[in-house]
């Protein structure tokens, strides 16, 4: 079902957990869908320096939220905002088509956390 | 790696002796029993062999038994055959919110065609109150459909009772056995009910293949059109093999039944047990009294996880568990069952279901007893609902 | 004892090869296609492997391949599933008097529904009026029905010509391609047609496995309802052993259809015309061109004979053949095929079909040959009707 490097996302998922002293948090999802995905940040100077996640959901939606932070490790904020979707599904080598909207939280969820981040410092 | 098969609810290994029953039927004695001429004659009396063993199971007459092609065939038949036979009677069936797809589609797809149904609704437990029941019946109703047990609960439902209540006020009774089938006894001479469908892939029989008791002189439609095998109930070239199948696991399942029942029961409770003494924030779904409960099923809700996650994670560990979560069913609710019995949402998305069968052993309840609890406290650590 | 089976319209015997194929599902992997675990996965890849086998035998993609449980659910699902569909459009349904009865008797049945049948008349050789069949076409019609060959003639309709007339009038095409399957091109590619329903057990795959072509975008109602395998159109739990052996079967048939074709007809045409050349008072049922009839049927009327006599003697040097006599089914009628020819009554009931498969060899032609007359002569001996 899922490809080789989903499995890797998902049985050892990167940057678990909560940043702590985070200047940004974005959470989406909810429970009725069965998918919930929280991604905190640390930026400074608008580079991400940190980020992590917590994720309620299926195999897609942790190996999805584990690849974000990974792509957002390190990005400008603006770099982070142009991160799409697709651009995660894609450094996964794909998803099965009925998992695609799990690769939409992934994303939402870390532009979620930009918005907080930049409402918090403007 | 180990490999601990636990979703015997899903469908089950064919046995190896109903295989080799089957054998013979595929390339030597292949013939059409209906035709006049030595292959043929071969196959007949398999096929008559297998309904006195499924009749067996039953406790019915050989004659009260109807081949066809799975449960979900079973149950279609049962509901819109009544339906089609008894329009001139009333237009109206009562039903439980806890079937299976097969009888819940089969009964909204006859709504369309202007029949009324009740849904029961289950309390917490997952069980009906009886009195509901009686009171939903009127002069319209024409059948209930309840079944005997159910499928992600292994909740065993009242069936001699609701007889009773069919028979008092004159109602149709079928009820879909194809989870109680080879697990409890589903005897027709016991309980009053008219129609009872059962499925081979259950029991260790093969695919593809089901049965039905239709209680002598049951007035029903055809489903299936065409030739008049099964004396004219059900057409289509009798399929030798997989009825021949289902006669042999009938049979090995009425002969070890309470054997199984007490060795499944004592495996599940074990797990059970295990399960809600070791990890937290563990809830039971189905009634609380094992008794009412099928002796193979167990379904938990681990909570703050996601169903799907956690059986990928006991996969990597060989072990074959299935969810009522949403994500599993490629549907965007999670089970209906565990909606109808009021269990909130995430639980609902968190529910697992072990169900054993009598191949599996105390060595891996021990180790999946094992293995559990740093999968749960791994996926809580992930899960933005835990420790809020 | 010889035996020779000439009745493989009726069923063939599982060729060893799908057998082969289908051993490994049974016991080993035996899991739920729809599971989340090892077990499921484990037959994911064997039905979407089948499913492209038998695409391949359509000349159509694997998404429009749905398995179902045998030619006669697969005629059930496409008459009565269009006629659903399409009420809103109209009632009318266009067949013919020749159709197997899982086509007739569900268009019957749908004529108790309120539509209305056009049952299509054949001339004595077996064929239809195709210029009858586009005047039956009224604003009302929302499908046609002919089969792409007939079970006891052989003969081969006109699939090209009425897909087109189909085609013009906007009319969906379905077509029961159960005996044509394996012995002809079915090429959707080639021919305008809807809907296409094959069963396993007439091309070497086992009873109880069939399947349905159905053209991307055609909307067809669900015939059985419950859970959502087969993108939704067919509920029930896959029977992957099944499955796999249909796509085998598929593929040999697929291989080898050339061969087979002249091989077969090879062997038919030498016994229709030693039967016709030796034997006195035998009449050909069916199209007189061979190349109008599959290459493995021949229906003849051994005259002054009842079928079923004549079954019960060839059985006796273990000739396996098939009769369209009533007492051989049981009924009260002769075949309604030989009736809506025109074949006199007692020709009707002496009508007797040898179908032969690519495992008969000329040595048993040559038996048959020389056992037939004195059987026959035996038999005309004992008849009031012989020699008056
Ligand atoms: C032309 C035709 N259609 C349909 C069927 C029904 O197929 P099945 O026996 O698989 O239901 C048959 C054979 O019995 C047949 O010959
Ligand atoms: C309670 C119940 N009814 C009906 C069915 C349908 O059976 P089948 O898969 O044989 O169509 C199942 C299993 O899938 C079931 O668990
Ligand atoms: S979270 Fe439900 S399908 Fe991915
Ligand atoms: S003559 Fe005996 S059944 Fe026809």
């Amino acid at each position: 079902m899922y490809t080789a490097k989903v499995m890797d996302h998902f049985s050892n998922p990167r940057n678990v957990g909560e940043v702590e002293n985070a200047n940004g948090v974005g959470e989406v999802g909810n429970a009725s869908c069965g998918d919930i995905m929280r991604i905190s940040l640390q930026v400074e100077d608008d580079i991400i320096k940190d980020v992590k996640f917590k994720t309620f959901g299926c195999g897609a939606a942790i190996a999805t939220s584990s690849m974000v932070t990974e792509m957002a490790i390190g990005k400008t904020i603006d770099e982070a905002l142009i991160l799409t979707n697709q651009a995660v599904a894609e450094a996964l080598d794909g998803l099965p088509p009925a998992k695609m909207h799990c690769s939409n939280l992934a994303a939402d969820a870390l532009h979620e956390a930009i918005k907080d981040y930049r409402k918090q410092n403007s | 790696m180990k490999k601990i098969y636990m979703d015997n609810n899903a469908t089950t290994a064919v046995k190896p002796e109903v295989l080799e029953a089957m054998l013979p039927y595929f390339c030597e004695q292949f013939g059409n029993p209906s035709s006049v001429h030595w292959a043929g004659r071969m196959v007949g009396g398999a096929i008559e062999k297998a309904r006195e063993q499924v009749a067996r199971l039953f406790n019915c007459s050989a004659a009260e038994v109807i081949f066809n092609s799975c449960g979900s065939e079973g149950d279609n038949h049962a509901i819109k055959g009544t339906a089609d036979a008894l329009k001139h009677k009333g237009n109206h069936i009562i039903t439980t919110s806890v079937e299976h797809p097969a009888v819940l589609e089969t009964c909204e797809a006859l709504e369309k065609d202007g029949f009324e149904v009740t849904y029961l609704k289950v309390d917490h437990n997952g069980m009906l109150d009886l009195a509901e029941l009686e009171a939903a019946i009127t002069d319209k109703t024409i059948l209930i459909s309840v079944m005997w047990a159910n499928n992600e609960t292994g909740n065993i439902f009242p069936i001699e009772e609701i007889g009773e209540i069919a028979k008092k006020h004159k109602v149709r009774f079928h009820t879909d056995a194809v989870q109680a089938a080879g697990k409890i006894a589903i005897d027709v001479r016991k309980v009053n009910v008219d129609m009872v469908v059962i499925s081979g892939h259950k029991i260790g029989a093969p695919k593809g293949i089901g049965a039905m008791y239709l209680r002598r002189g049951t007035k029903i439609s055809r489903f299936m059109h065409g030739g008049h095998q099964e004396r004219n109930r059900r057409a289509g070239t009798h399929n030798v093999p997989s009825i021949v199948g289902l006669g042999a696991a009938c049979d090995i399942a009425l002969k070890n039944m309470d054997k199984d029942y007490a060795y499944v029961r004592h495996l599940r409770d074990k797990l059970e047990a295990g399960i809600l003494s070791t990890i937290s924030d563990v809830k039971l779904n189905g009634h609380p009294d094992a008794n009412l409960r099928l002796p193979n099923t167990l379904n938990v809700s681990f909570n703050y996880i996601e169903g799907e996650s956690l059986l990928l994670f006991f996969d990597m560990k060989g072990i074959a568990a299935s969810s009522g979560s949403a994500c599993t069913s490629g549907s965007l609710e999670p089970s209906h069952v565990m909606g109808a019995m009021g269990v909130d949402i995430v639980l609902a998305h968190s529910s697992t279901r072990f169900s054993l069968s009598a191949d599996n052993t105390d060595e891996e309840i021990d180790y999946i007893l094992q293995e559990l609890p740093p999968i749960v406290q791994k996926l809580r650590e992930m899960s933005p609902l835990y420790g809020r």
